[in-house]
C-alpha cells in the first residue's frame, strides 16, 4: 500500500502498477503495509515476519536431494 | 475519396464535430476528407480523387489482408487507433513476408465525434504509414446517427508483394521447428486495459504497436528458406495464436514459461486483474517458427533489429495427434495454453 | 513481485517434492480434499500435480463459489436481469453459467437484457448512482470472502439513501459445506478423505478456529494454505506428515495472512447487514441447513429477493452432467461424458466448466493433456 | 480469418446471437467465422486460415478500392447490406475498367445481433461475390458492445486487373465528349426509403443493386480507347457524381432532363418525398464519358447488356470555368444541378 | 403523375411564353411577387426565368417560412434542444439555419442534444407515446399550411393524456405579411410592385376571400397560382392581362383546389387551438401586429414557451446578410456580398441560404449559371 | 386516394407509390378522389372537372405560333 486515499480508499502498488482499492475491511493498515486483496477490497494486512517465518519452513521443507 | 476544391470556408478542426452531412456524398463531405485525410495521408494516388487508386507493382505474389479497429479507448499510451490500424494491417501483410505496399482505409464515423480527434487519429496514421513505407491510396467515409457506433471505426485493408521463393503460412510447421517470440508479452491489451476507467488501476506500460516488417525484411534476408511461418499474436494473445498453429499445421508445440519475455509490470497487472499474460493481446510482435538449424541465427538477426530485443526462443514444434499447446511452468509442472474462453476483455483492438 | 514470486518457485517446489515423495507410505493411498476452487486453479494452473507421487491424490471440492450455485438461482437471476428497467451487475466469472434451456446471462444480454460485468460492488454502487433510471441489482455469490463487500454495498447504499440499489443475495457458508461432506452418511457416494487444505482468503476472514471441529469429531487432519503454489504444496507435505503420524489437527500454513480469529471488523459487517438462512440448496450437496445467509428485515428495501418477488423453483441440472458428484469429490471431470465433446468452455453444460476455479474447467484448460498420456500409459 | 475445425457444438444459427466472445479470438470466434463466414465464401484461399492470402495475379496494372457500409434497414427490397457489399466494391473496381479479382471483408458486429440475419447476409455475399466472378479471400470480425453500432457494420475492399493502355480517370474528360447512364436512376435510394419505418411510404421499388463489371467489360471490349472515365453514381446521386466529374476534369456539363431515364414509381415517391431523382443514390449504374465519335457505338454495347438495358445519352461536356453541371429542364428552362446539402436522406449504403 | 405531369408539359409552357412575350407591352416593365417560397423553387427548379421575357421580372416575397424566422425564436429553439431530457422534433428545414454564434440545430445534435427530423406532427407525437420519459417538444413553424397539423397535434395530445408533448409554436399569417410589404411606406426601399402571384397551399387552406383588401385598397392584382411551373406561367399571363388591362383582382388560377371560403373545418380546428399575438418578429419585414399565432391558454399545458418559460431576446442577424431586403423585395441574392463565397449552402449565413424555398439557395441551387452569363452579356 | 384507414388516415397512391396520410382536416373525401398533401396531411380534395377547365385554359392560353 503506497496513499491512503479518500473514503478509506488507498493506493497498492504492485511492481510499478497501481490500483486504488478499498480499506473498508481492515482496521489499523498503514503506508508500506502488504494487504491480501479481493475483488477490490484488503481483507487483512500481510505479516511480514510470518512471511519471512514461512518462506524459511518452505526451504526447509525442500531440504536433501531433488528427485 | 472525391476531394474537389472547393471555395468554402475551412472546417472548424479544433471545435467542430462530425454531423450526418460528413457522410452524405456532398461538399461537406467531400471537404472533411480534402481537409483531413488527404491532407494528413498525402499521395499522389490518393489526391487523385477517384473512388478507387490504379498503380503498378513490382513483380512477385500478391498478399491481401483487412482488419477492422474498434479498440476503446480510441487513444491509449502508446498509440491510438489510427497508428494500430496501419500497424495491424502492415504487420498480417509482413508475417506473410510481403512487402507492404498500399492501404485502404473505411471510416465508421458517429454524428458528434470531435474534428479534433480525428485530426490526431487522421495524422498518426499518416506517420505509421510513412513509417512503415506504405501509402493509404484509397479510402471511404461513413457517419451514422449517434448512438449507432463508438466515436471511430477504422478498417483497413493492406496489399504487398511476396517475393518469389517464400511461402509462409499456418499449417507449414513441423516436428522440431523452433518458436520464437520477438519480444515482451501482452504489453499492448495491459496498456489498452490500464486506460480504460471502470478497471481504475494505472501503469506507465505502453502499447507495443508497431509495424514489424522492417524486422521481419532483416529476417527473410537471413534465414528465409528456413522460415516456416510467422504470425503477430493480436487478440486472444499468444495463447491464441499458438492454438491456431498447432491446428493449421496438425501439430503438437511444448513451450517453457521460464522461456517468455514478460515485462514485471504486466505480469504485475495481470495479477491484479486475474488475467496470464499468454491471453494478452500484443500488437507489435510476433512469433516466428523456423527449421531448428537456423533458429539461432534467427535469433541473433532478430536480436539485432530494434523492434526484436527482446527476442526469445520459447519452445518447439512435436508430433501431437491433439495439437496441444503444452507449456512447462517456471513452478516446474505441466499445463495447456489454450484459447482464453473467459468472460471478455476490452476492446483491444 | 514481492510476497508472489516467492511463493511460485520451481527450485524450492522440486525441494518440497522430494520431500513429499520421500516421506509417503508406498502402501497409503494419500486422499486429500483442497476445498476451495482457489487451490483447484492453482493446481492445475501450476501443473502441480506432476510434481507430486502417484499415491498423492487431489480431490476437488465443492469451494468453487459459481459450481455451486444450484440452477433454480441462476434461473432466478436471469429472470431478475429480463426485467424491464433492472441492470443486473454480476462477477464476469457468472456470465457463461447455464441456467435451464441452456440460458445464461451472456445470452440473456445478447438478446437485450442490460447485464454488466463489475469487479466490485463498488462498481455496481457507481451505476446505481450515475444511472438513478435503472433499478440496479446486485448479484452476490460467494463464500465469506465476497460476503464482506456485499454487506458494506448495502450499508453504503443506506447510508447514500440510494433507492434504486439491490443484492440478490447468495452467500454461503465453507463451514457448513465441509460439515456436509464430512457429516454425510456412509455409503456408496461417500468419498474417503485422509484431509484437507483448508482455504486461504475465506480463512483470512472466518480464522482457523472454525475448522477444529472437523478435526476434532472427524478425525480429518485441515491444513490452511494460501493460494500461491508452494503454499500448496508445503500444505501438501504438512497434511502428509499428519496423516504419516496418526495426528489429526488445524495446522496453519498460510500464517502471513490468516489468524485464529479472523478479519473481525468484516464479520462484524456481514452480521449488521446478513442473518443464516434456515437451508440453502447447493449443487452436488443439496439441501444443507444453516448454510447460507440472507440479508436481515431491516435492510430488506435492498433485497432483491423481497423487492422482485423472487421465489426460487427448484430446478434439474443437465441430467447427463456430473457437477454434482464431482462437488461431492465422488467423480472426476473425465468420468463425465460430455467432457470435452459437448461439455467444453465455450458451450458449458455445468457451472464447474465455467469458472476458471471449476473443476472440469481447470481440467480441461490446464490438465487435459494428461489424459491421453494416461491412455498411453495404461 | 483462422477456422481451425474444432470438436465443439455447431453454432446455433436459428436462435442464436453475436455475443462479445464472437470477437475474442477465442474459439467461439473461429466457429463464427468457420461455420458462417468461410462456409459461404467457399474458396481456396480463405480456407487456409491465415490472417492474409496470397496469390499470383494476372499481368496489368492493380486496382484497389475500399468502402464501407452502413445501410439501414440492412434487409432492403432488392438486395441487403452482404450483396451491397459486393456490388458496391466490385463497381469502384469496375469504373477503372478493372477486371476484379478479390475482395476482402471487415465486419463489426453488434452484440445481439441475430445469427440467422448473419447467415443471410453472408450467403447473399458469397452469392453475390460468385455472380460478380470475385473472391472473398480475407477477412476480419469485430464485437461491439449493445448499443456501439447498428447490427453489422461491413467494410470491403478490393483488387483488380486494369488492362494495359486503358487510363480510366475523373479528371479525364474533355469539352466535347459525350456522357451517358446505363439505366433508370435513383431506383436504390427510394427502395431503401419506401423500406424506413417513418417515411411511411411503400413502392414496388427493387434496389438496382448489381456488378456492373460484365457490363464494363463490354463497354471497354468495344470502346476502350474512347472512353474517358466510368464512375458509379453512389451516395448523392447522378447530381453528386456529374459535380465531381466537373471539378476533376475542369469543365462543365449540360444534361437533359428529358433524356434522363426514371421509373414512373420513383419520380412519384421523389414526388412525396420532396427530393429530385438527380440526387438519389444509385448502386447499379454507371455513368460513362466517351469521346463523341465512339458515343453510338457506346450506346449500343450498353444496351445489349441486361444491366445496361435502358442506358441513355444524358448530355456532353463543355468548356467552362466555372464547372457547372446545367440541365435543360423538361419544362423548357436552365438550371444547375448541385450536390444535395439539403437534409440528410437514411443511410442508403 | 395524374394531376402532377400534365402541369409541367414543357410543350404548354412554350405556347404560353410565346403568348406572353406577344402580349407584354415592351415599354412597360412589369414586376411582379410571387409570395410563396413554394413558387420560388419552382421558378428556380424549372428554370422559369429562361421562359419570360426580359420585362417580366419575379421578386420573390416573405413566404418562405424558414426564411422569416428571426435569428431571435431559432436560439429559443436550439436551447429548448440543449434542455436536458428535452427532444425537440423538427422539419428537416431548419436544421441547418444559423442562430447566433454560427450555431444551428445541426451543430446542437453534433453536439450531443437529441433532436429528430421528422416528416409529420404525427411522428412527433408517436415519439412521445413511445419515450415517455423524454419531453417532445414539436418544433412548429410556417403559414396556414402547417398551422392545422400543429393544432391537430395539440388535440390529439390532450385526448391521448400525454403530459411530455409540447409545442413551440411560430405560425404565422399570410395576410399580415402582405399587408406589411402593400402597407409599408413609400421611401428609398419600397418595391414597386405590379401584382402577386397568390399562394397554393395557403389559399387552400383560407379561400381567395383575404386578399380582395389588396385588389381593392392597393389595386394589386392578384392571381392565385398551383405550385406547378405551368400553374405558375399562367398566373404570370393573367397578371400581366390584369395589368394591360388597368384591373386590379383576385383572380384564380388553381380552382382545381381553391375556394373562395378555404378550408372551414381546418380553419375551425387552428382557431380552437390557437389565438392572434398582438405581434411577432419576422425576419426582413420587422415586427408586424397581428401576424402570427399562439397557443390558447385553455392549451398551456402543451405549450413549450409556457413549460420551459422561453422570453426571446431579439438577437442580430449576420450584419452582412441581406436577408431581410431580399425578403422584402428590395434586393436580389446577388446584391449580397456573402453569396456564394462565405455564404453557401453547407455554411449558410443567414435562413435564405438553407430551405430549398430560400431565394439564395434557389438562386445558389438553380440559378446561379446565369450570373456570369448575364456578366458576359454586360 | 385508394384506401380508408383506421383513425382517420387513408392511403394515397401515385404511380404505384403508397402512402399513409392523415384526413384529420378535410371533410367527404371518398376512395377515387384527389387530395392535395402537405406534411403528411390532406388539404383539400382535387376538383377534377376544374382540374380539367384549368387544362383546357392552359391549351387555349398557348395557342399560337411559339415564338
Ligand atoms: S464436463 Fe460439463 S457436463 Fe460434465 S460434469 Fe463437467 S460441467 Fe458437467
Ligand atoms: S447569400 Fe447568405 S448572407 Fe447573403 S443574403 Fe443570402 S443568406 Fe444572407
Ligand atoms: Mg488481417
Ligand atoms: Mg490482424
Ligand atoms: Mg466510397
Ligand atoms: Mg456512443
Ligand atoms: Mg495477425
Ligand atoms: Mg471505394
Ligand atoms: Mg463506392
Ligand atoms: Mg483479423
Ligand atoms: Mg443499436
Ligand atoms: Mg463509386
Amino acid at each position: 500500500m503506497t496513499e491512503l486515499l479518500d473514503g478509506d480508499m488507498a493506493k497498492v502498488s504492485l511492481d510499478g502498477v497501481q490500483k486504488a482499492i478499498s480499506l473498508a475491511l481492515v482496521e489499523d493498515v498503514q503506508v508500506g503495509d502488504y494487504v491480501i486483496l479481493h475483488v477490490g477490497y484488503a481483507l487483512s494486512r500481510l505479516d511480514p515476519e510470518e512471511a519471512q517465518r514461512t518462506l524459511e519452513l518452505l526451504a526447509e521443507a525442500g531440504v536433501g536431494a531433488p528427485v | 475519396m472525391n476531394a474537389p476544391r472547393l471555395r468554402a470556408r475551412k472546417l472548424d478542426i479544433r471545435n467542430g464535430h462530425v454531423d450526418l452531412s460528413h457522410g452524405a456524398g456532398g461538399r461537406a463531405m467531400a471537404q472533411l476528407i480534402g481537409e483531413i485525410f488527404a491532407e494528413n495521408f498525402a499521395n499522389d494516388l490518393l489526391a487523385q480523387g477517384n473512388d478507387q487508386a490504379v498503380f503498378s507493382v513490382p513483380p512477385g505474389r500478391l498478399a491481401m489482408t483487412t482488419d477492422g479497429y474498434v479498440v476503446s479507448p480510441l487513444f491509449f499510451p502508446g498509440g491510438d487507433i489510427g497508428s494500430l490500424a496501419v500497424h495491424g494491417t502492415v504487420n498480417d501483410l509482413a508475417m506473410a513476408g510481403a512487402r507492404p505496399l498500399h492501404l485502404s482505409a473505411s471510416f465508421i464515423l458517429e454524428e458528434g465525434f470531435p474534428l479534433a480527434d480525428l485530426q490526431t487519429i487522421a495524422q498518426s496514421m499518416g506517420a505509421a504509414a510513412r513509417e512503415a513505407g506504405v501509402k493509404i491510396v484509397t479510402g471511404d467515409t461513413k457517419v451514422v446517427e449517434r448512438g449507432k457506433a463508438d466515436g471511430v471505426f477504422i478498417s483497413t485493408a493492406g496489399i504487398g508483394v511476396v517475393p518469389d521463393g517464400l511461402d509462409l503460412s499456418g499449417d507449414k510447421a513441423r516436428p522440431g521447428d523452433v518458436i520464437l517470440v520477438s519480444g515482451t508479452i501482452g504489453d499492448h491489451g495491459v496498456a489498452i486495459m490500464s486506460s480504460r476507467e471502470n478497471l481504475a488501476f494505472e501503469t506507465q506500460i505502453l502499447s507495443d504497436s508497431a509495424a514489424l516488417n522492417g524486422l521481419v525484411a532483416d529476417m527473410v534476408a537471413a534465414c528465409g528458406p528456413h522460415l516456416k511461418l510467422l504470425r503477430d499474436p493480436t487478440r486472444g494473445g499468444i495463447a491464441a495464436t499458438l492454438n491456431e498453429i498447432a491446428h493449421q499445421s496438425k501439430i503438437g508445440l511444448r513451450i517453457e514459461e521460464d522461456a517468455l519475455p514478460v515485462k514485471a509490470e504486466v505480469a504485475a497487472a495481470c495479477e491484479f486483474l486475474g488475467l496470464d499474460p499468454l491471453n494478452v493481446a500484443n500488437e507489435g510482435k510476433l512469433l516466428a517458427f523456423v527449421a531448428p538449424e537456423a533458429a539461432q541465427d534467427l535469433l541473433r538477426v532478430m536480436r539485432a533489429h530494434p523492434l526484436g530485443k527482446e527476442s526469445a526462443i520459447i519452445g518447439a514444434c512435436v508430433e501431437d495427434p491433439h495439437h496441444f499447446v503444452q507449456m512447462r511452468t517456471a513452478f516446474g509442472g505441466g499445463r495447456i495454453v489454450d484459447w482464453l474462453s473467459g468472460e471478455q476483455l476490452p476492446r483491444i483492438c | 513481485m514481492k510476497y508472489v514470486d516467492e511463493y511460485r518457485d520451481g527450485k524450492l517446489a522440486r525441494g518440497i517434492a522430494a520431500t513429499i515423495a520421500r516421506e509417503v507410505r508406498p502402501d497409503h493411498l494419500y486422499r486429500f480434499m483442497e476445498f476451495c476452487g482457489g487451490h483447484t486453479h492453482a493446481i492445475a494452473r501450476y501443473g502441480l500435480e506432476d510434481l507430486l507421487p502417484q499415491n498423492v491424490r487431489m480431490i476437488h471440492g465443492p469451494g468453487c463459489p459459481v459450481c455451486v450455485l444450484p440452477v433454480g438461482r441462476m434461473n432466478d437471476a436471469i429472470k431478475l436481469a429480463q426485467q424491464p428497467g433492472v441492470t443486473l451487475c454480476t462477477y464476469a466469472d457468472l456470465m457463461r453459467v447455464p441456467g435451464s434451456d441452456a440460458m445464461s446471462l451472456t445470452k440473456a444480454k445478447a438478446a437485450g437484457a442490460d447485464i454488466r460485468m463489475v469487479y466490485s460492488t463498488l462498481d455496481a454502487l457507481r451505476i446505481a448512482q450515475e444511472e438513478p433510471s435503472r433499478r440496479v441489482v446486485f448479484f452476490g455469490i460467494g463464500f465469506e470472502t465476497t460476503t464482506p463487500p456485499s454487506a458494506l454495498a448495502i450499508l453504503q447504499a443506506k447510508q447514500l439513501g440510494l433507492k434504486n440499489f439491490s443484492v440478490f443475495c447468495n452467500h454461503v457458508l465453507t463451514p457448513a459445506a465441509i460439515q456436509a461432506i464430512v457429516g454425510a452418511p456412509e455409503g456408496a457416494g461417500k468419498v474417503p478423505l485422509d484431509g484437507f487444505v483448508g482455504p486461504a482468503h475465506v480463512s483470512v476472514l472466518i480464522g482457523t478456529k472454525p475448522y477444529g471441529h472437523f478435526a476434532e469429531t472427524y478425525k480429518k487432519p485441515v491444513v490452511i494454505a494460501g493460494f500461491e503454489p508452494l503454499d500448496v504444496i508445503q500444505a501438501i507435505l504438512m497434511l502428509v506428515r499428519q496423516v504419516n503420524d496418526g495426528r489429526a489437527m488445524v495446522e496453519n500454513e498460510y500464517i502471513r495472512a490468516v489468524t485464529p480469529e479472523g478479519n473481525r471488523k468484516a464479520q462484524q459487517t456481514v452480521a449488521q447487514v446478513f442473518e443464516i438462512r434456515d437451508t440453502f440448496e447447493w449443487r452436488g450437496l443439496g439441501a444443507v441447513a444453516d448454510s447460507a445467509l440472507k440479508i436481515r428485515a431491516e435492510y430488506s428495501e435492498f433485497d432483491a429477493e423481497k423487492i422482485f418477488d423472487v421465489t426460487t423453483v427448484a430446478a434439474q441440472d443437465n441430467p447427463a452432467c456430473e457437477c454434482g458428484a464431482i462437488l461431492r469429490g465422488e467423480k472426476r471431470p473425465t468420468d463425465c461424458k460430455l467432457f470435452g465433446t459437448v461439455c467444453t468452455p465455450e458451450t458449458p453444460m455445468g457451472s464447474c466448466m465455467v469458472s476458471s476455479e471449476g473443476s472440469c474447467a481447470a481440467h480441461w484448460t490446464y490438465g487435459r493433456f494428461r489424459d491421453s498420456q494416461n491412455r498411453k500409459a495404461s
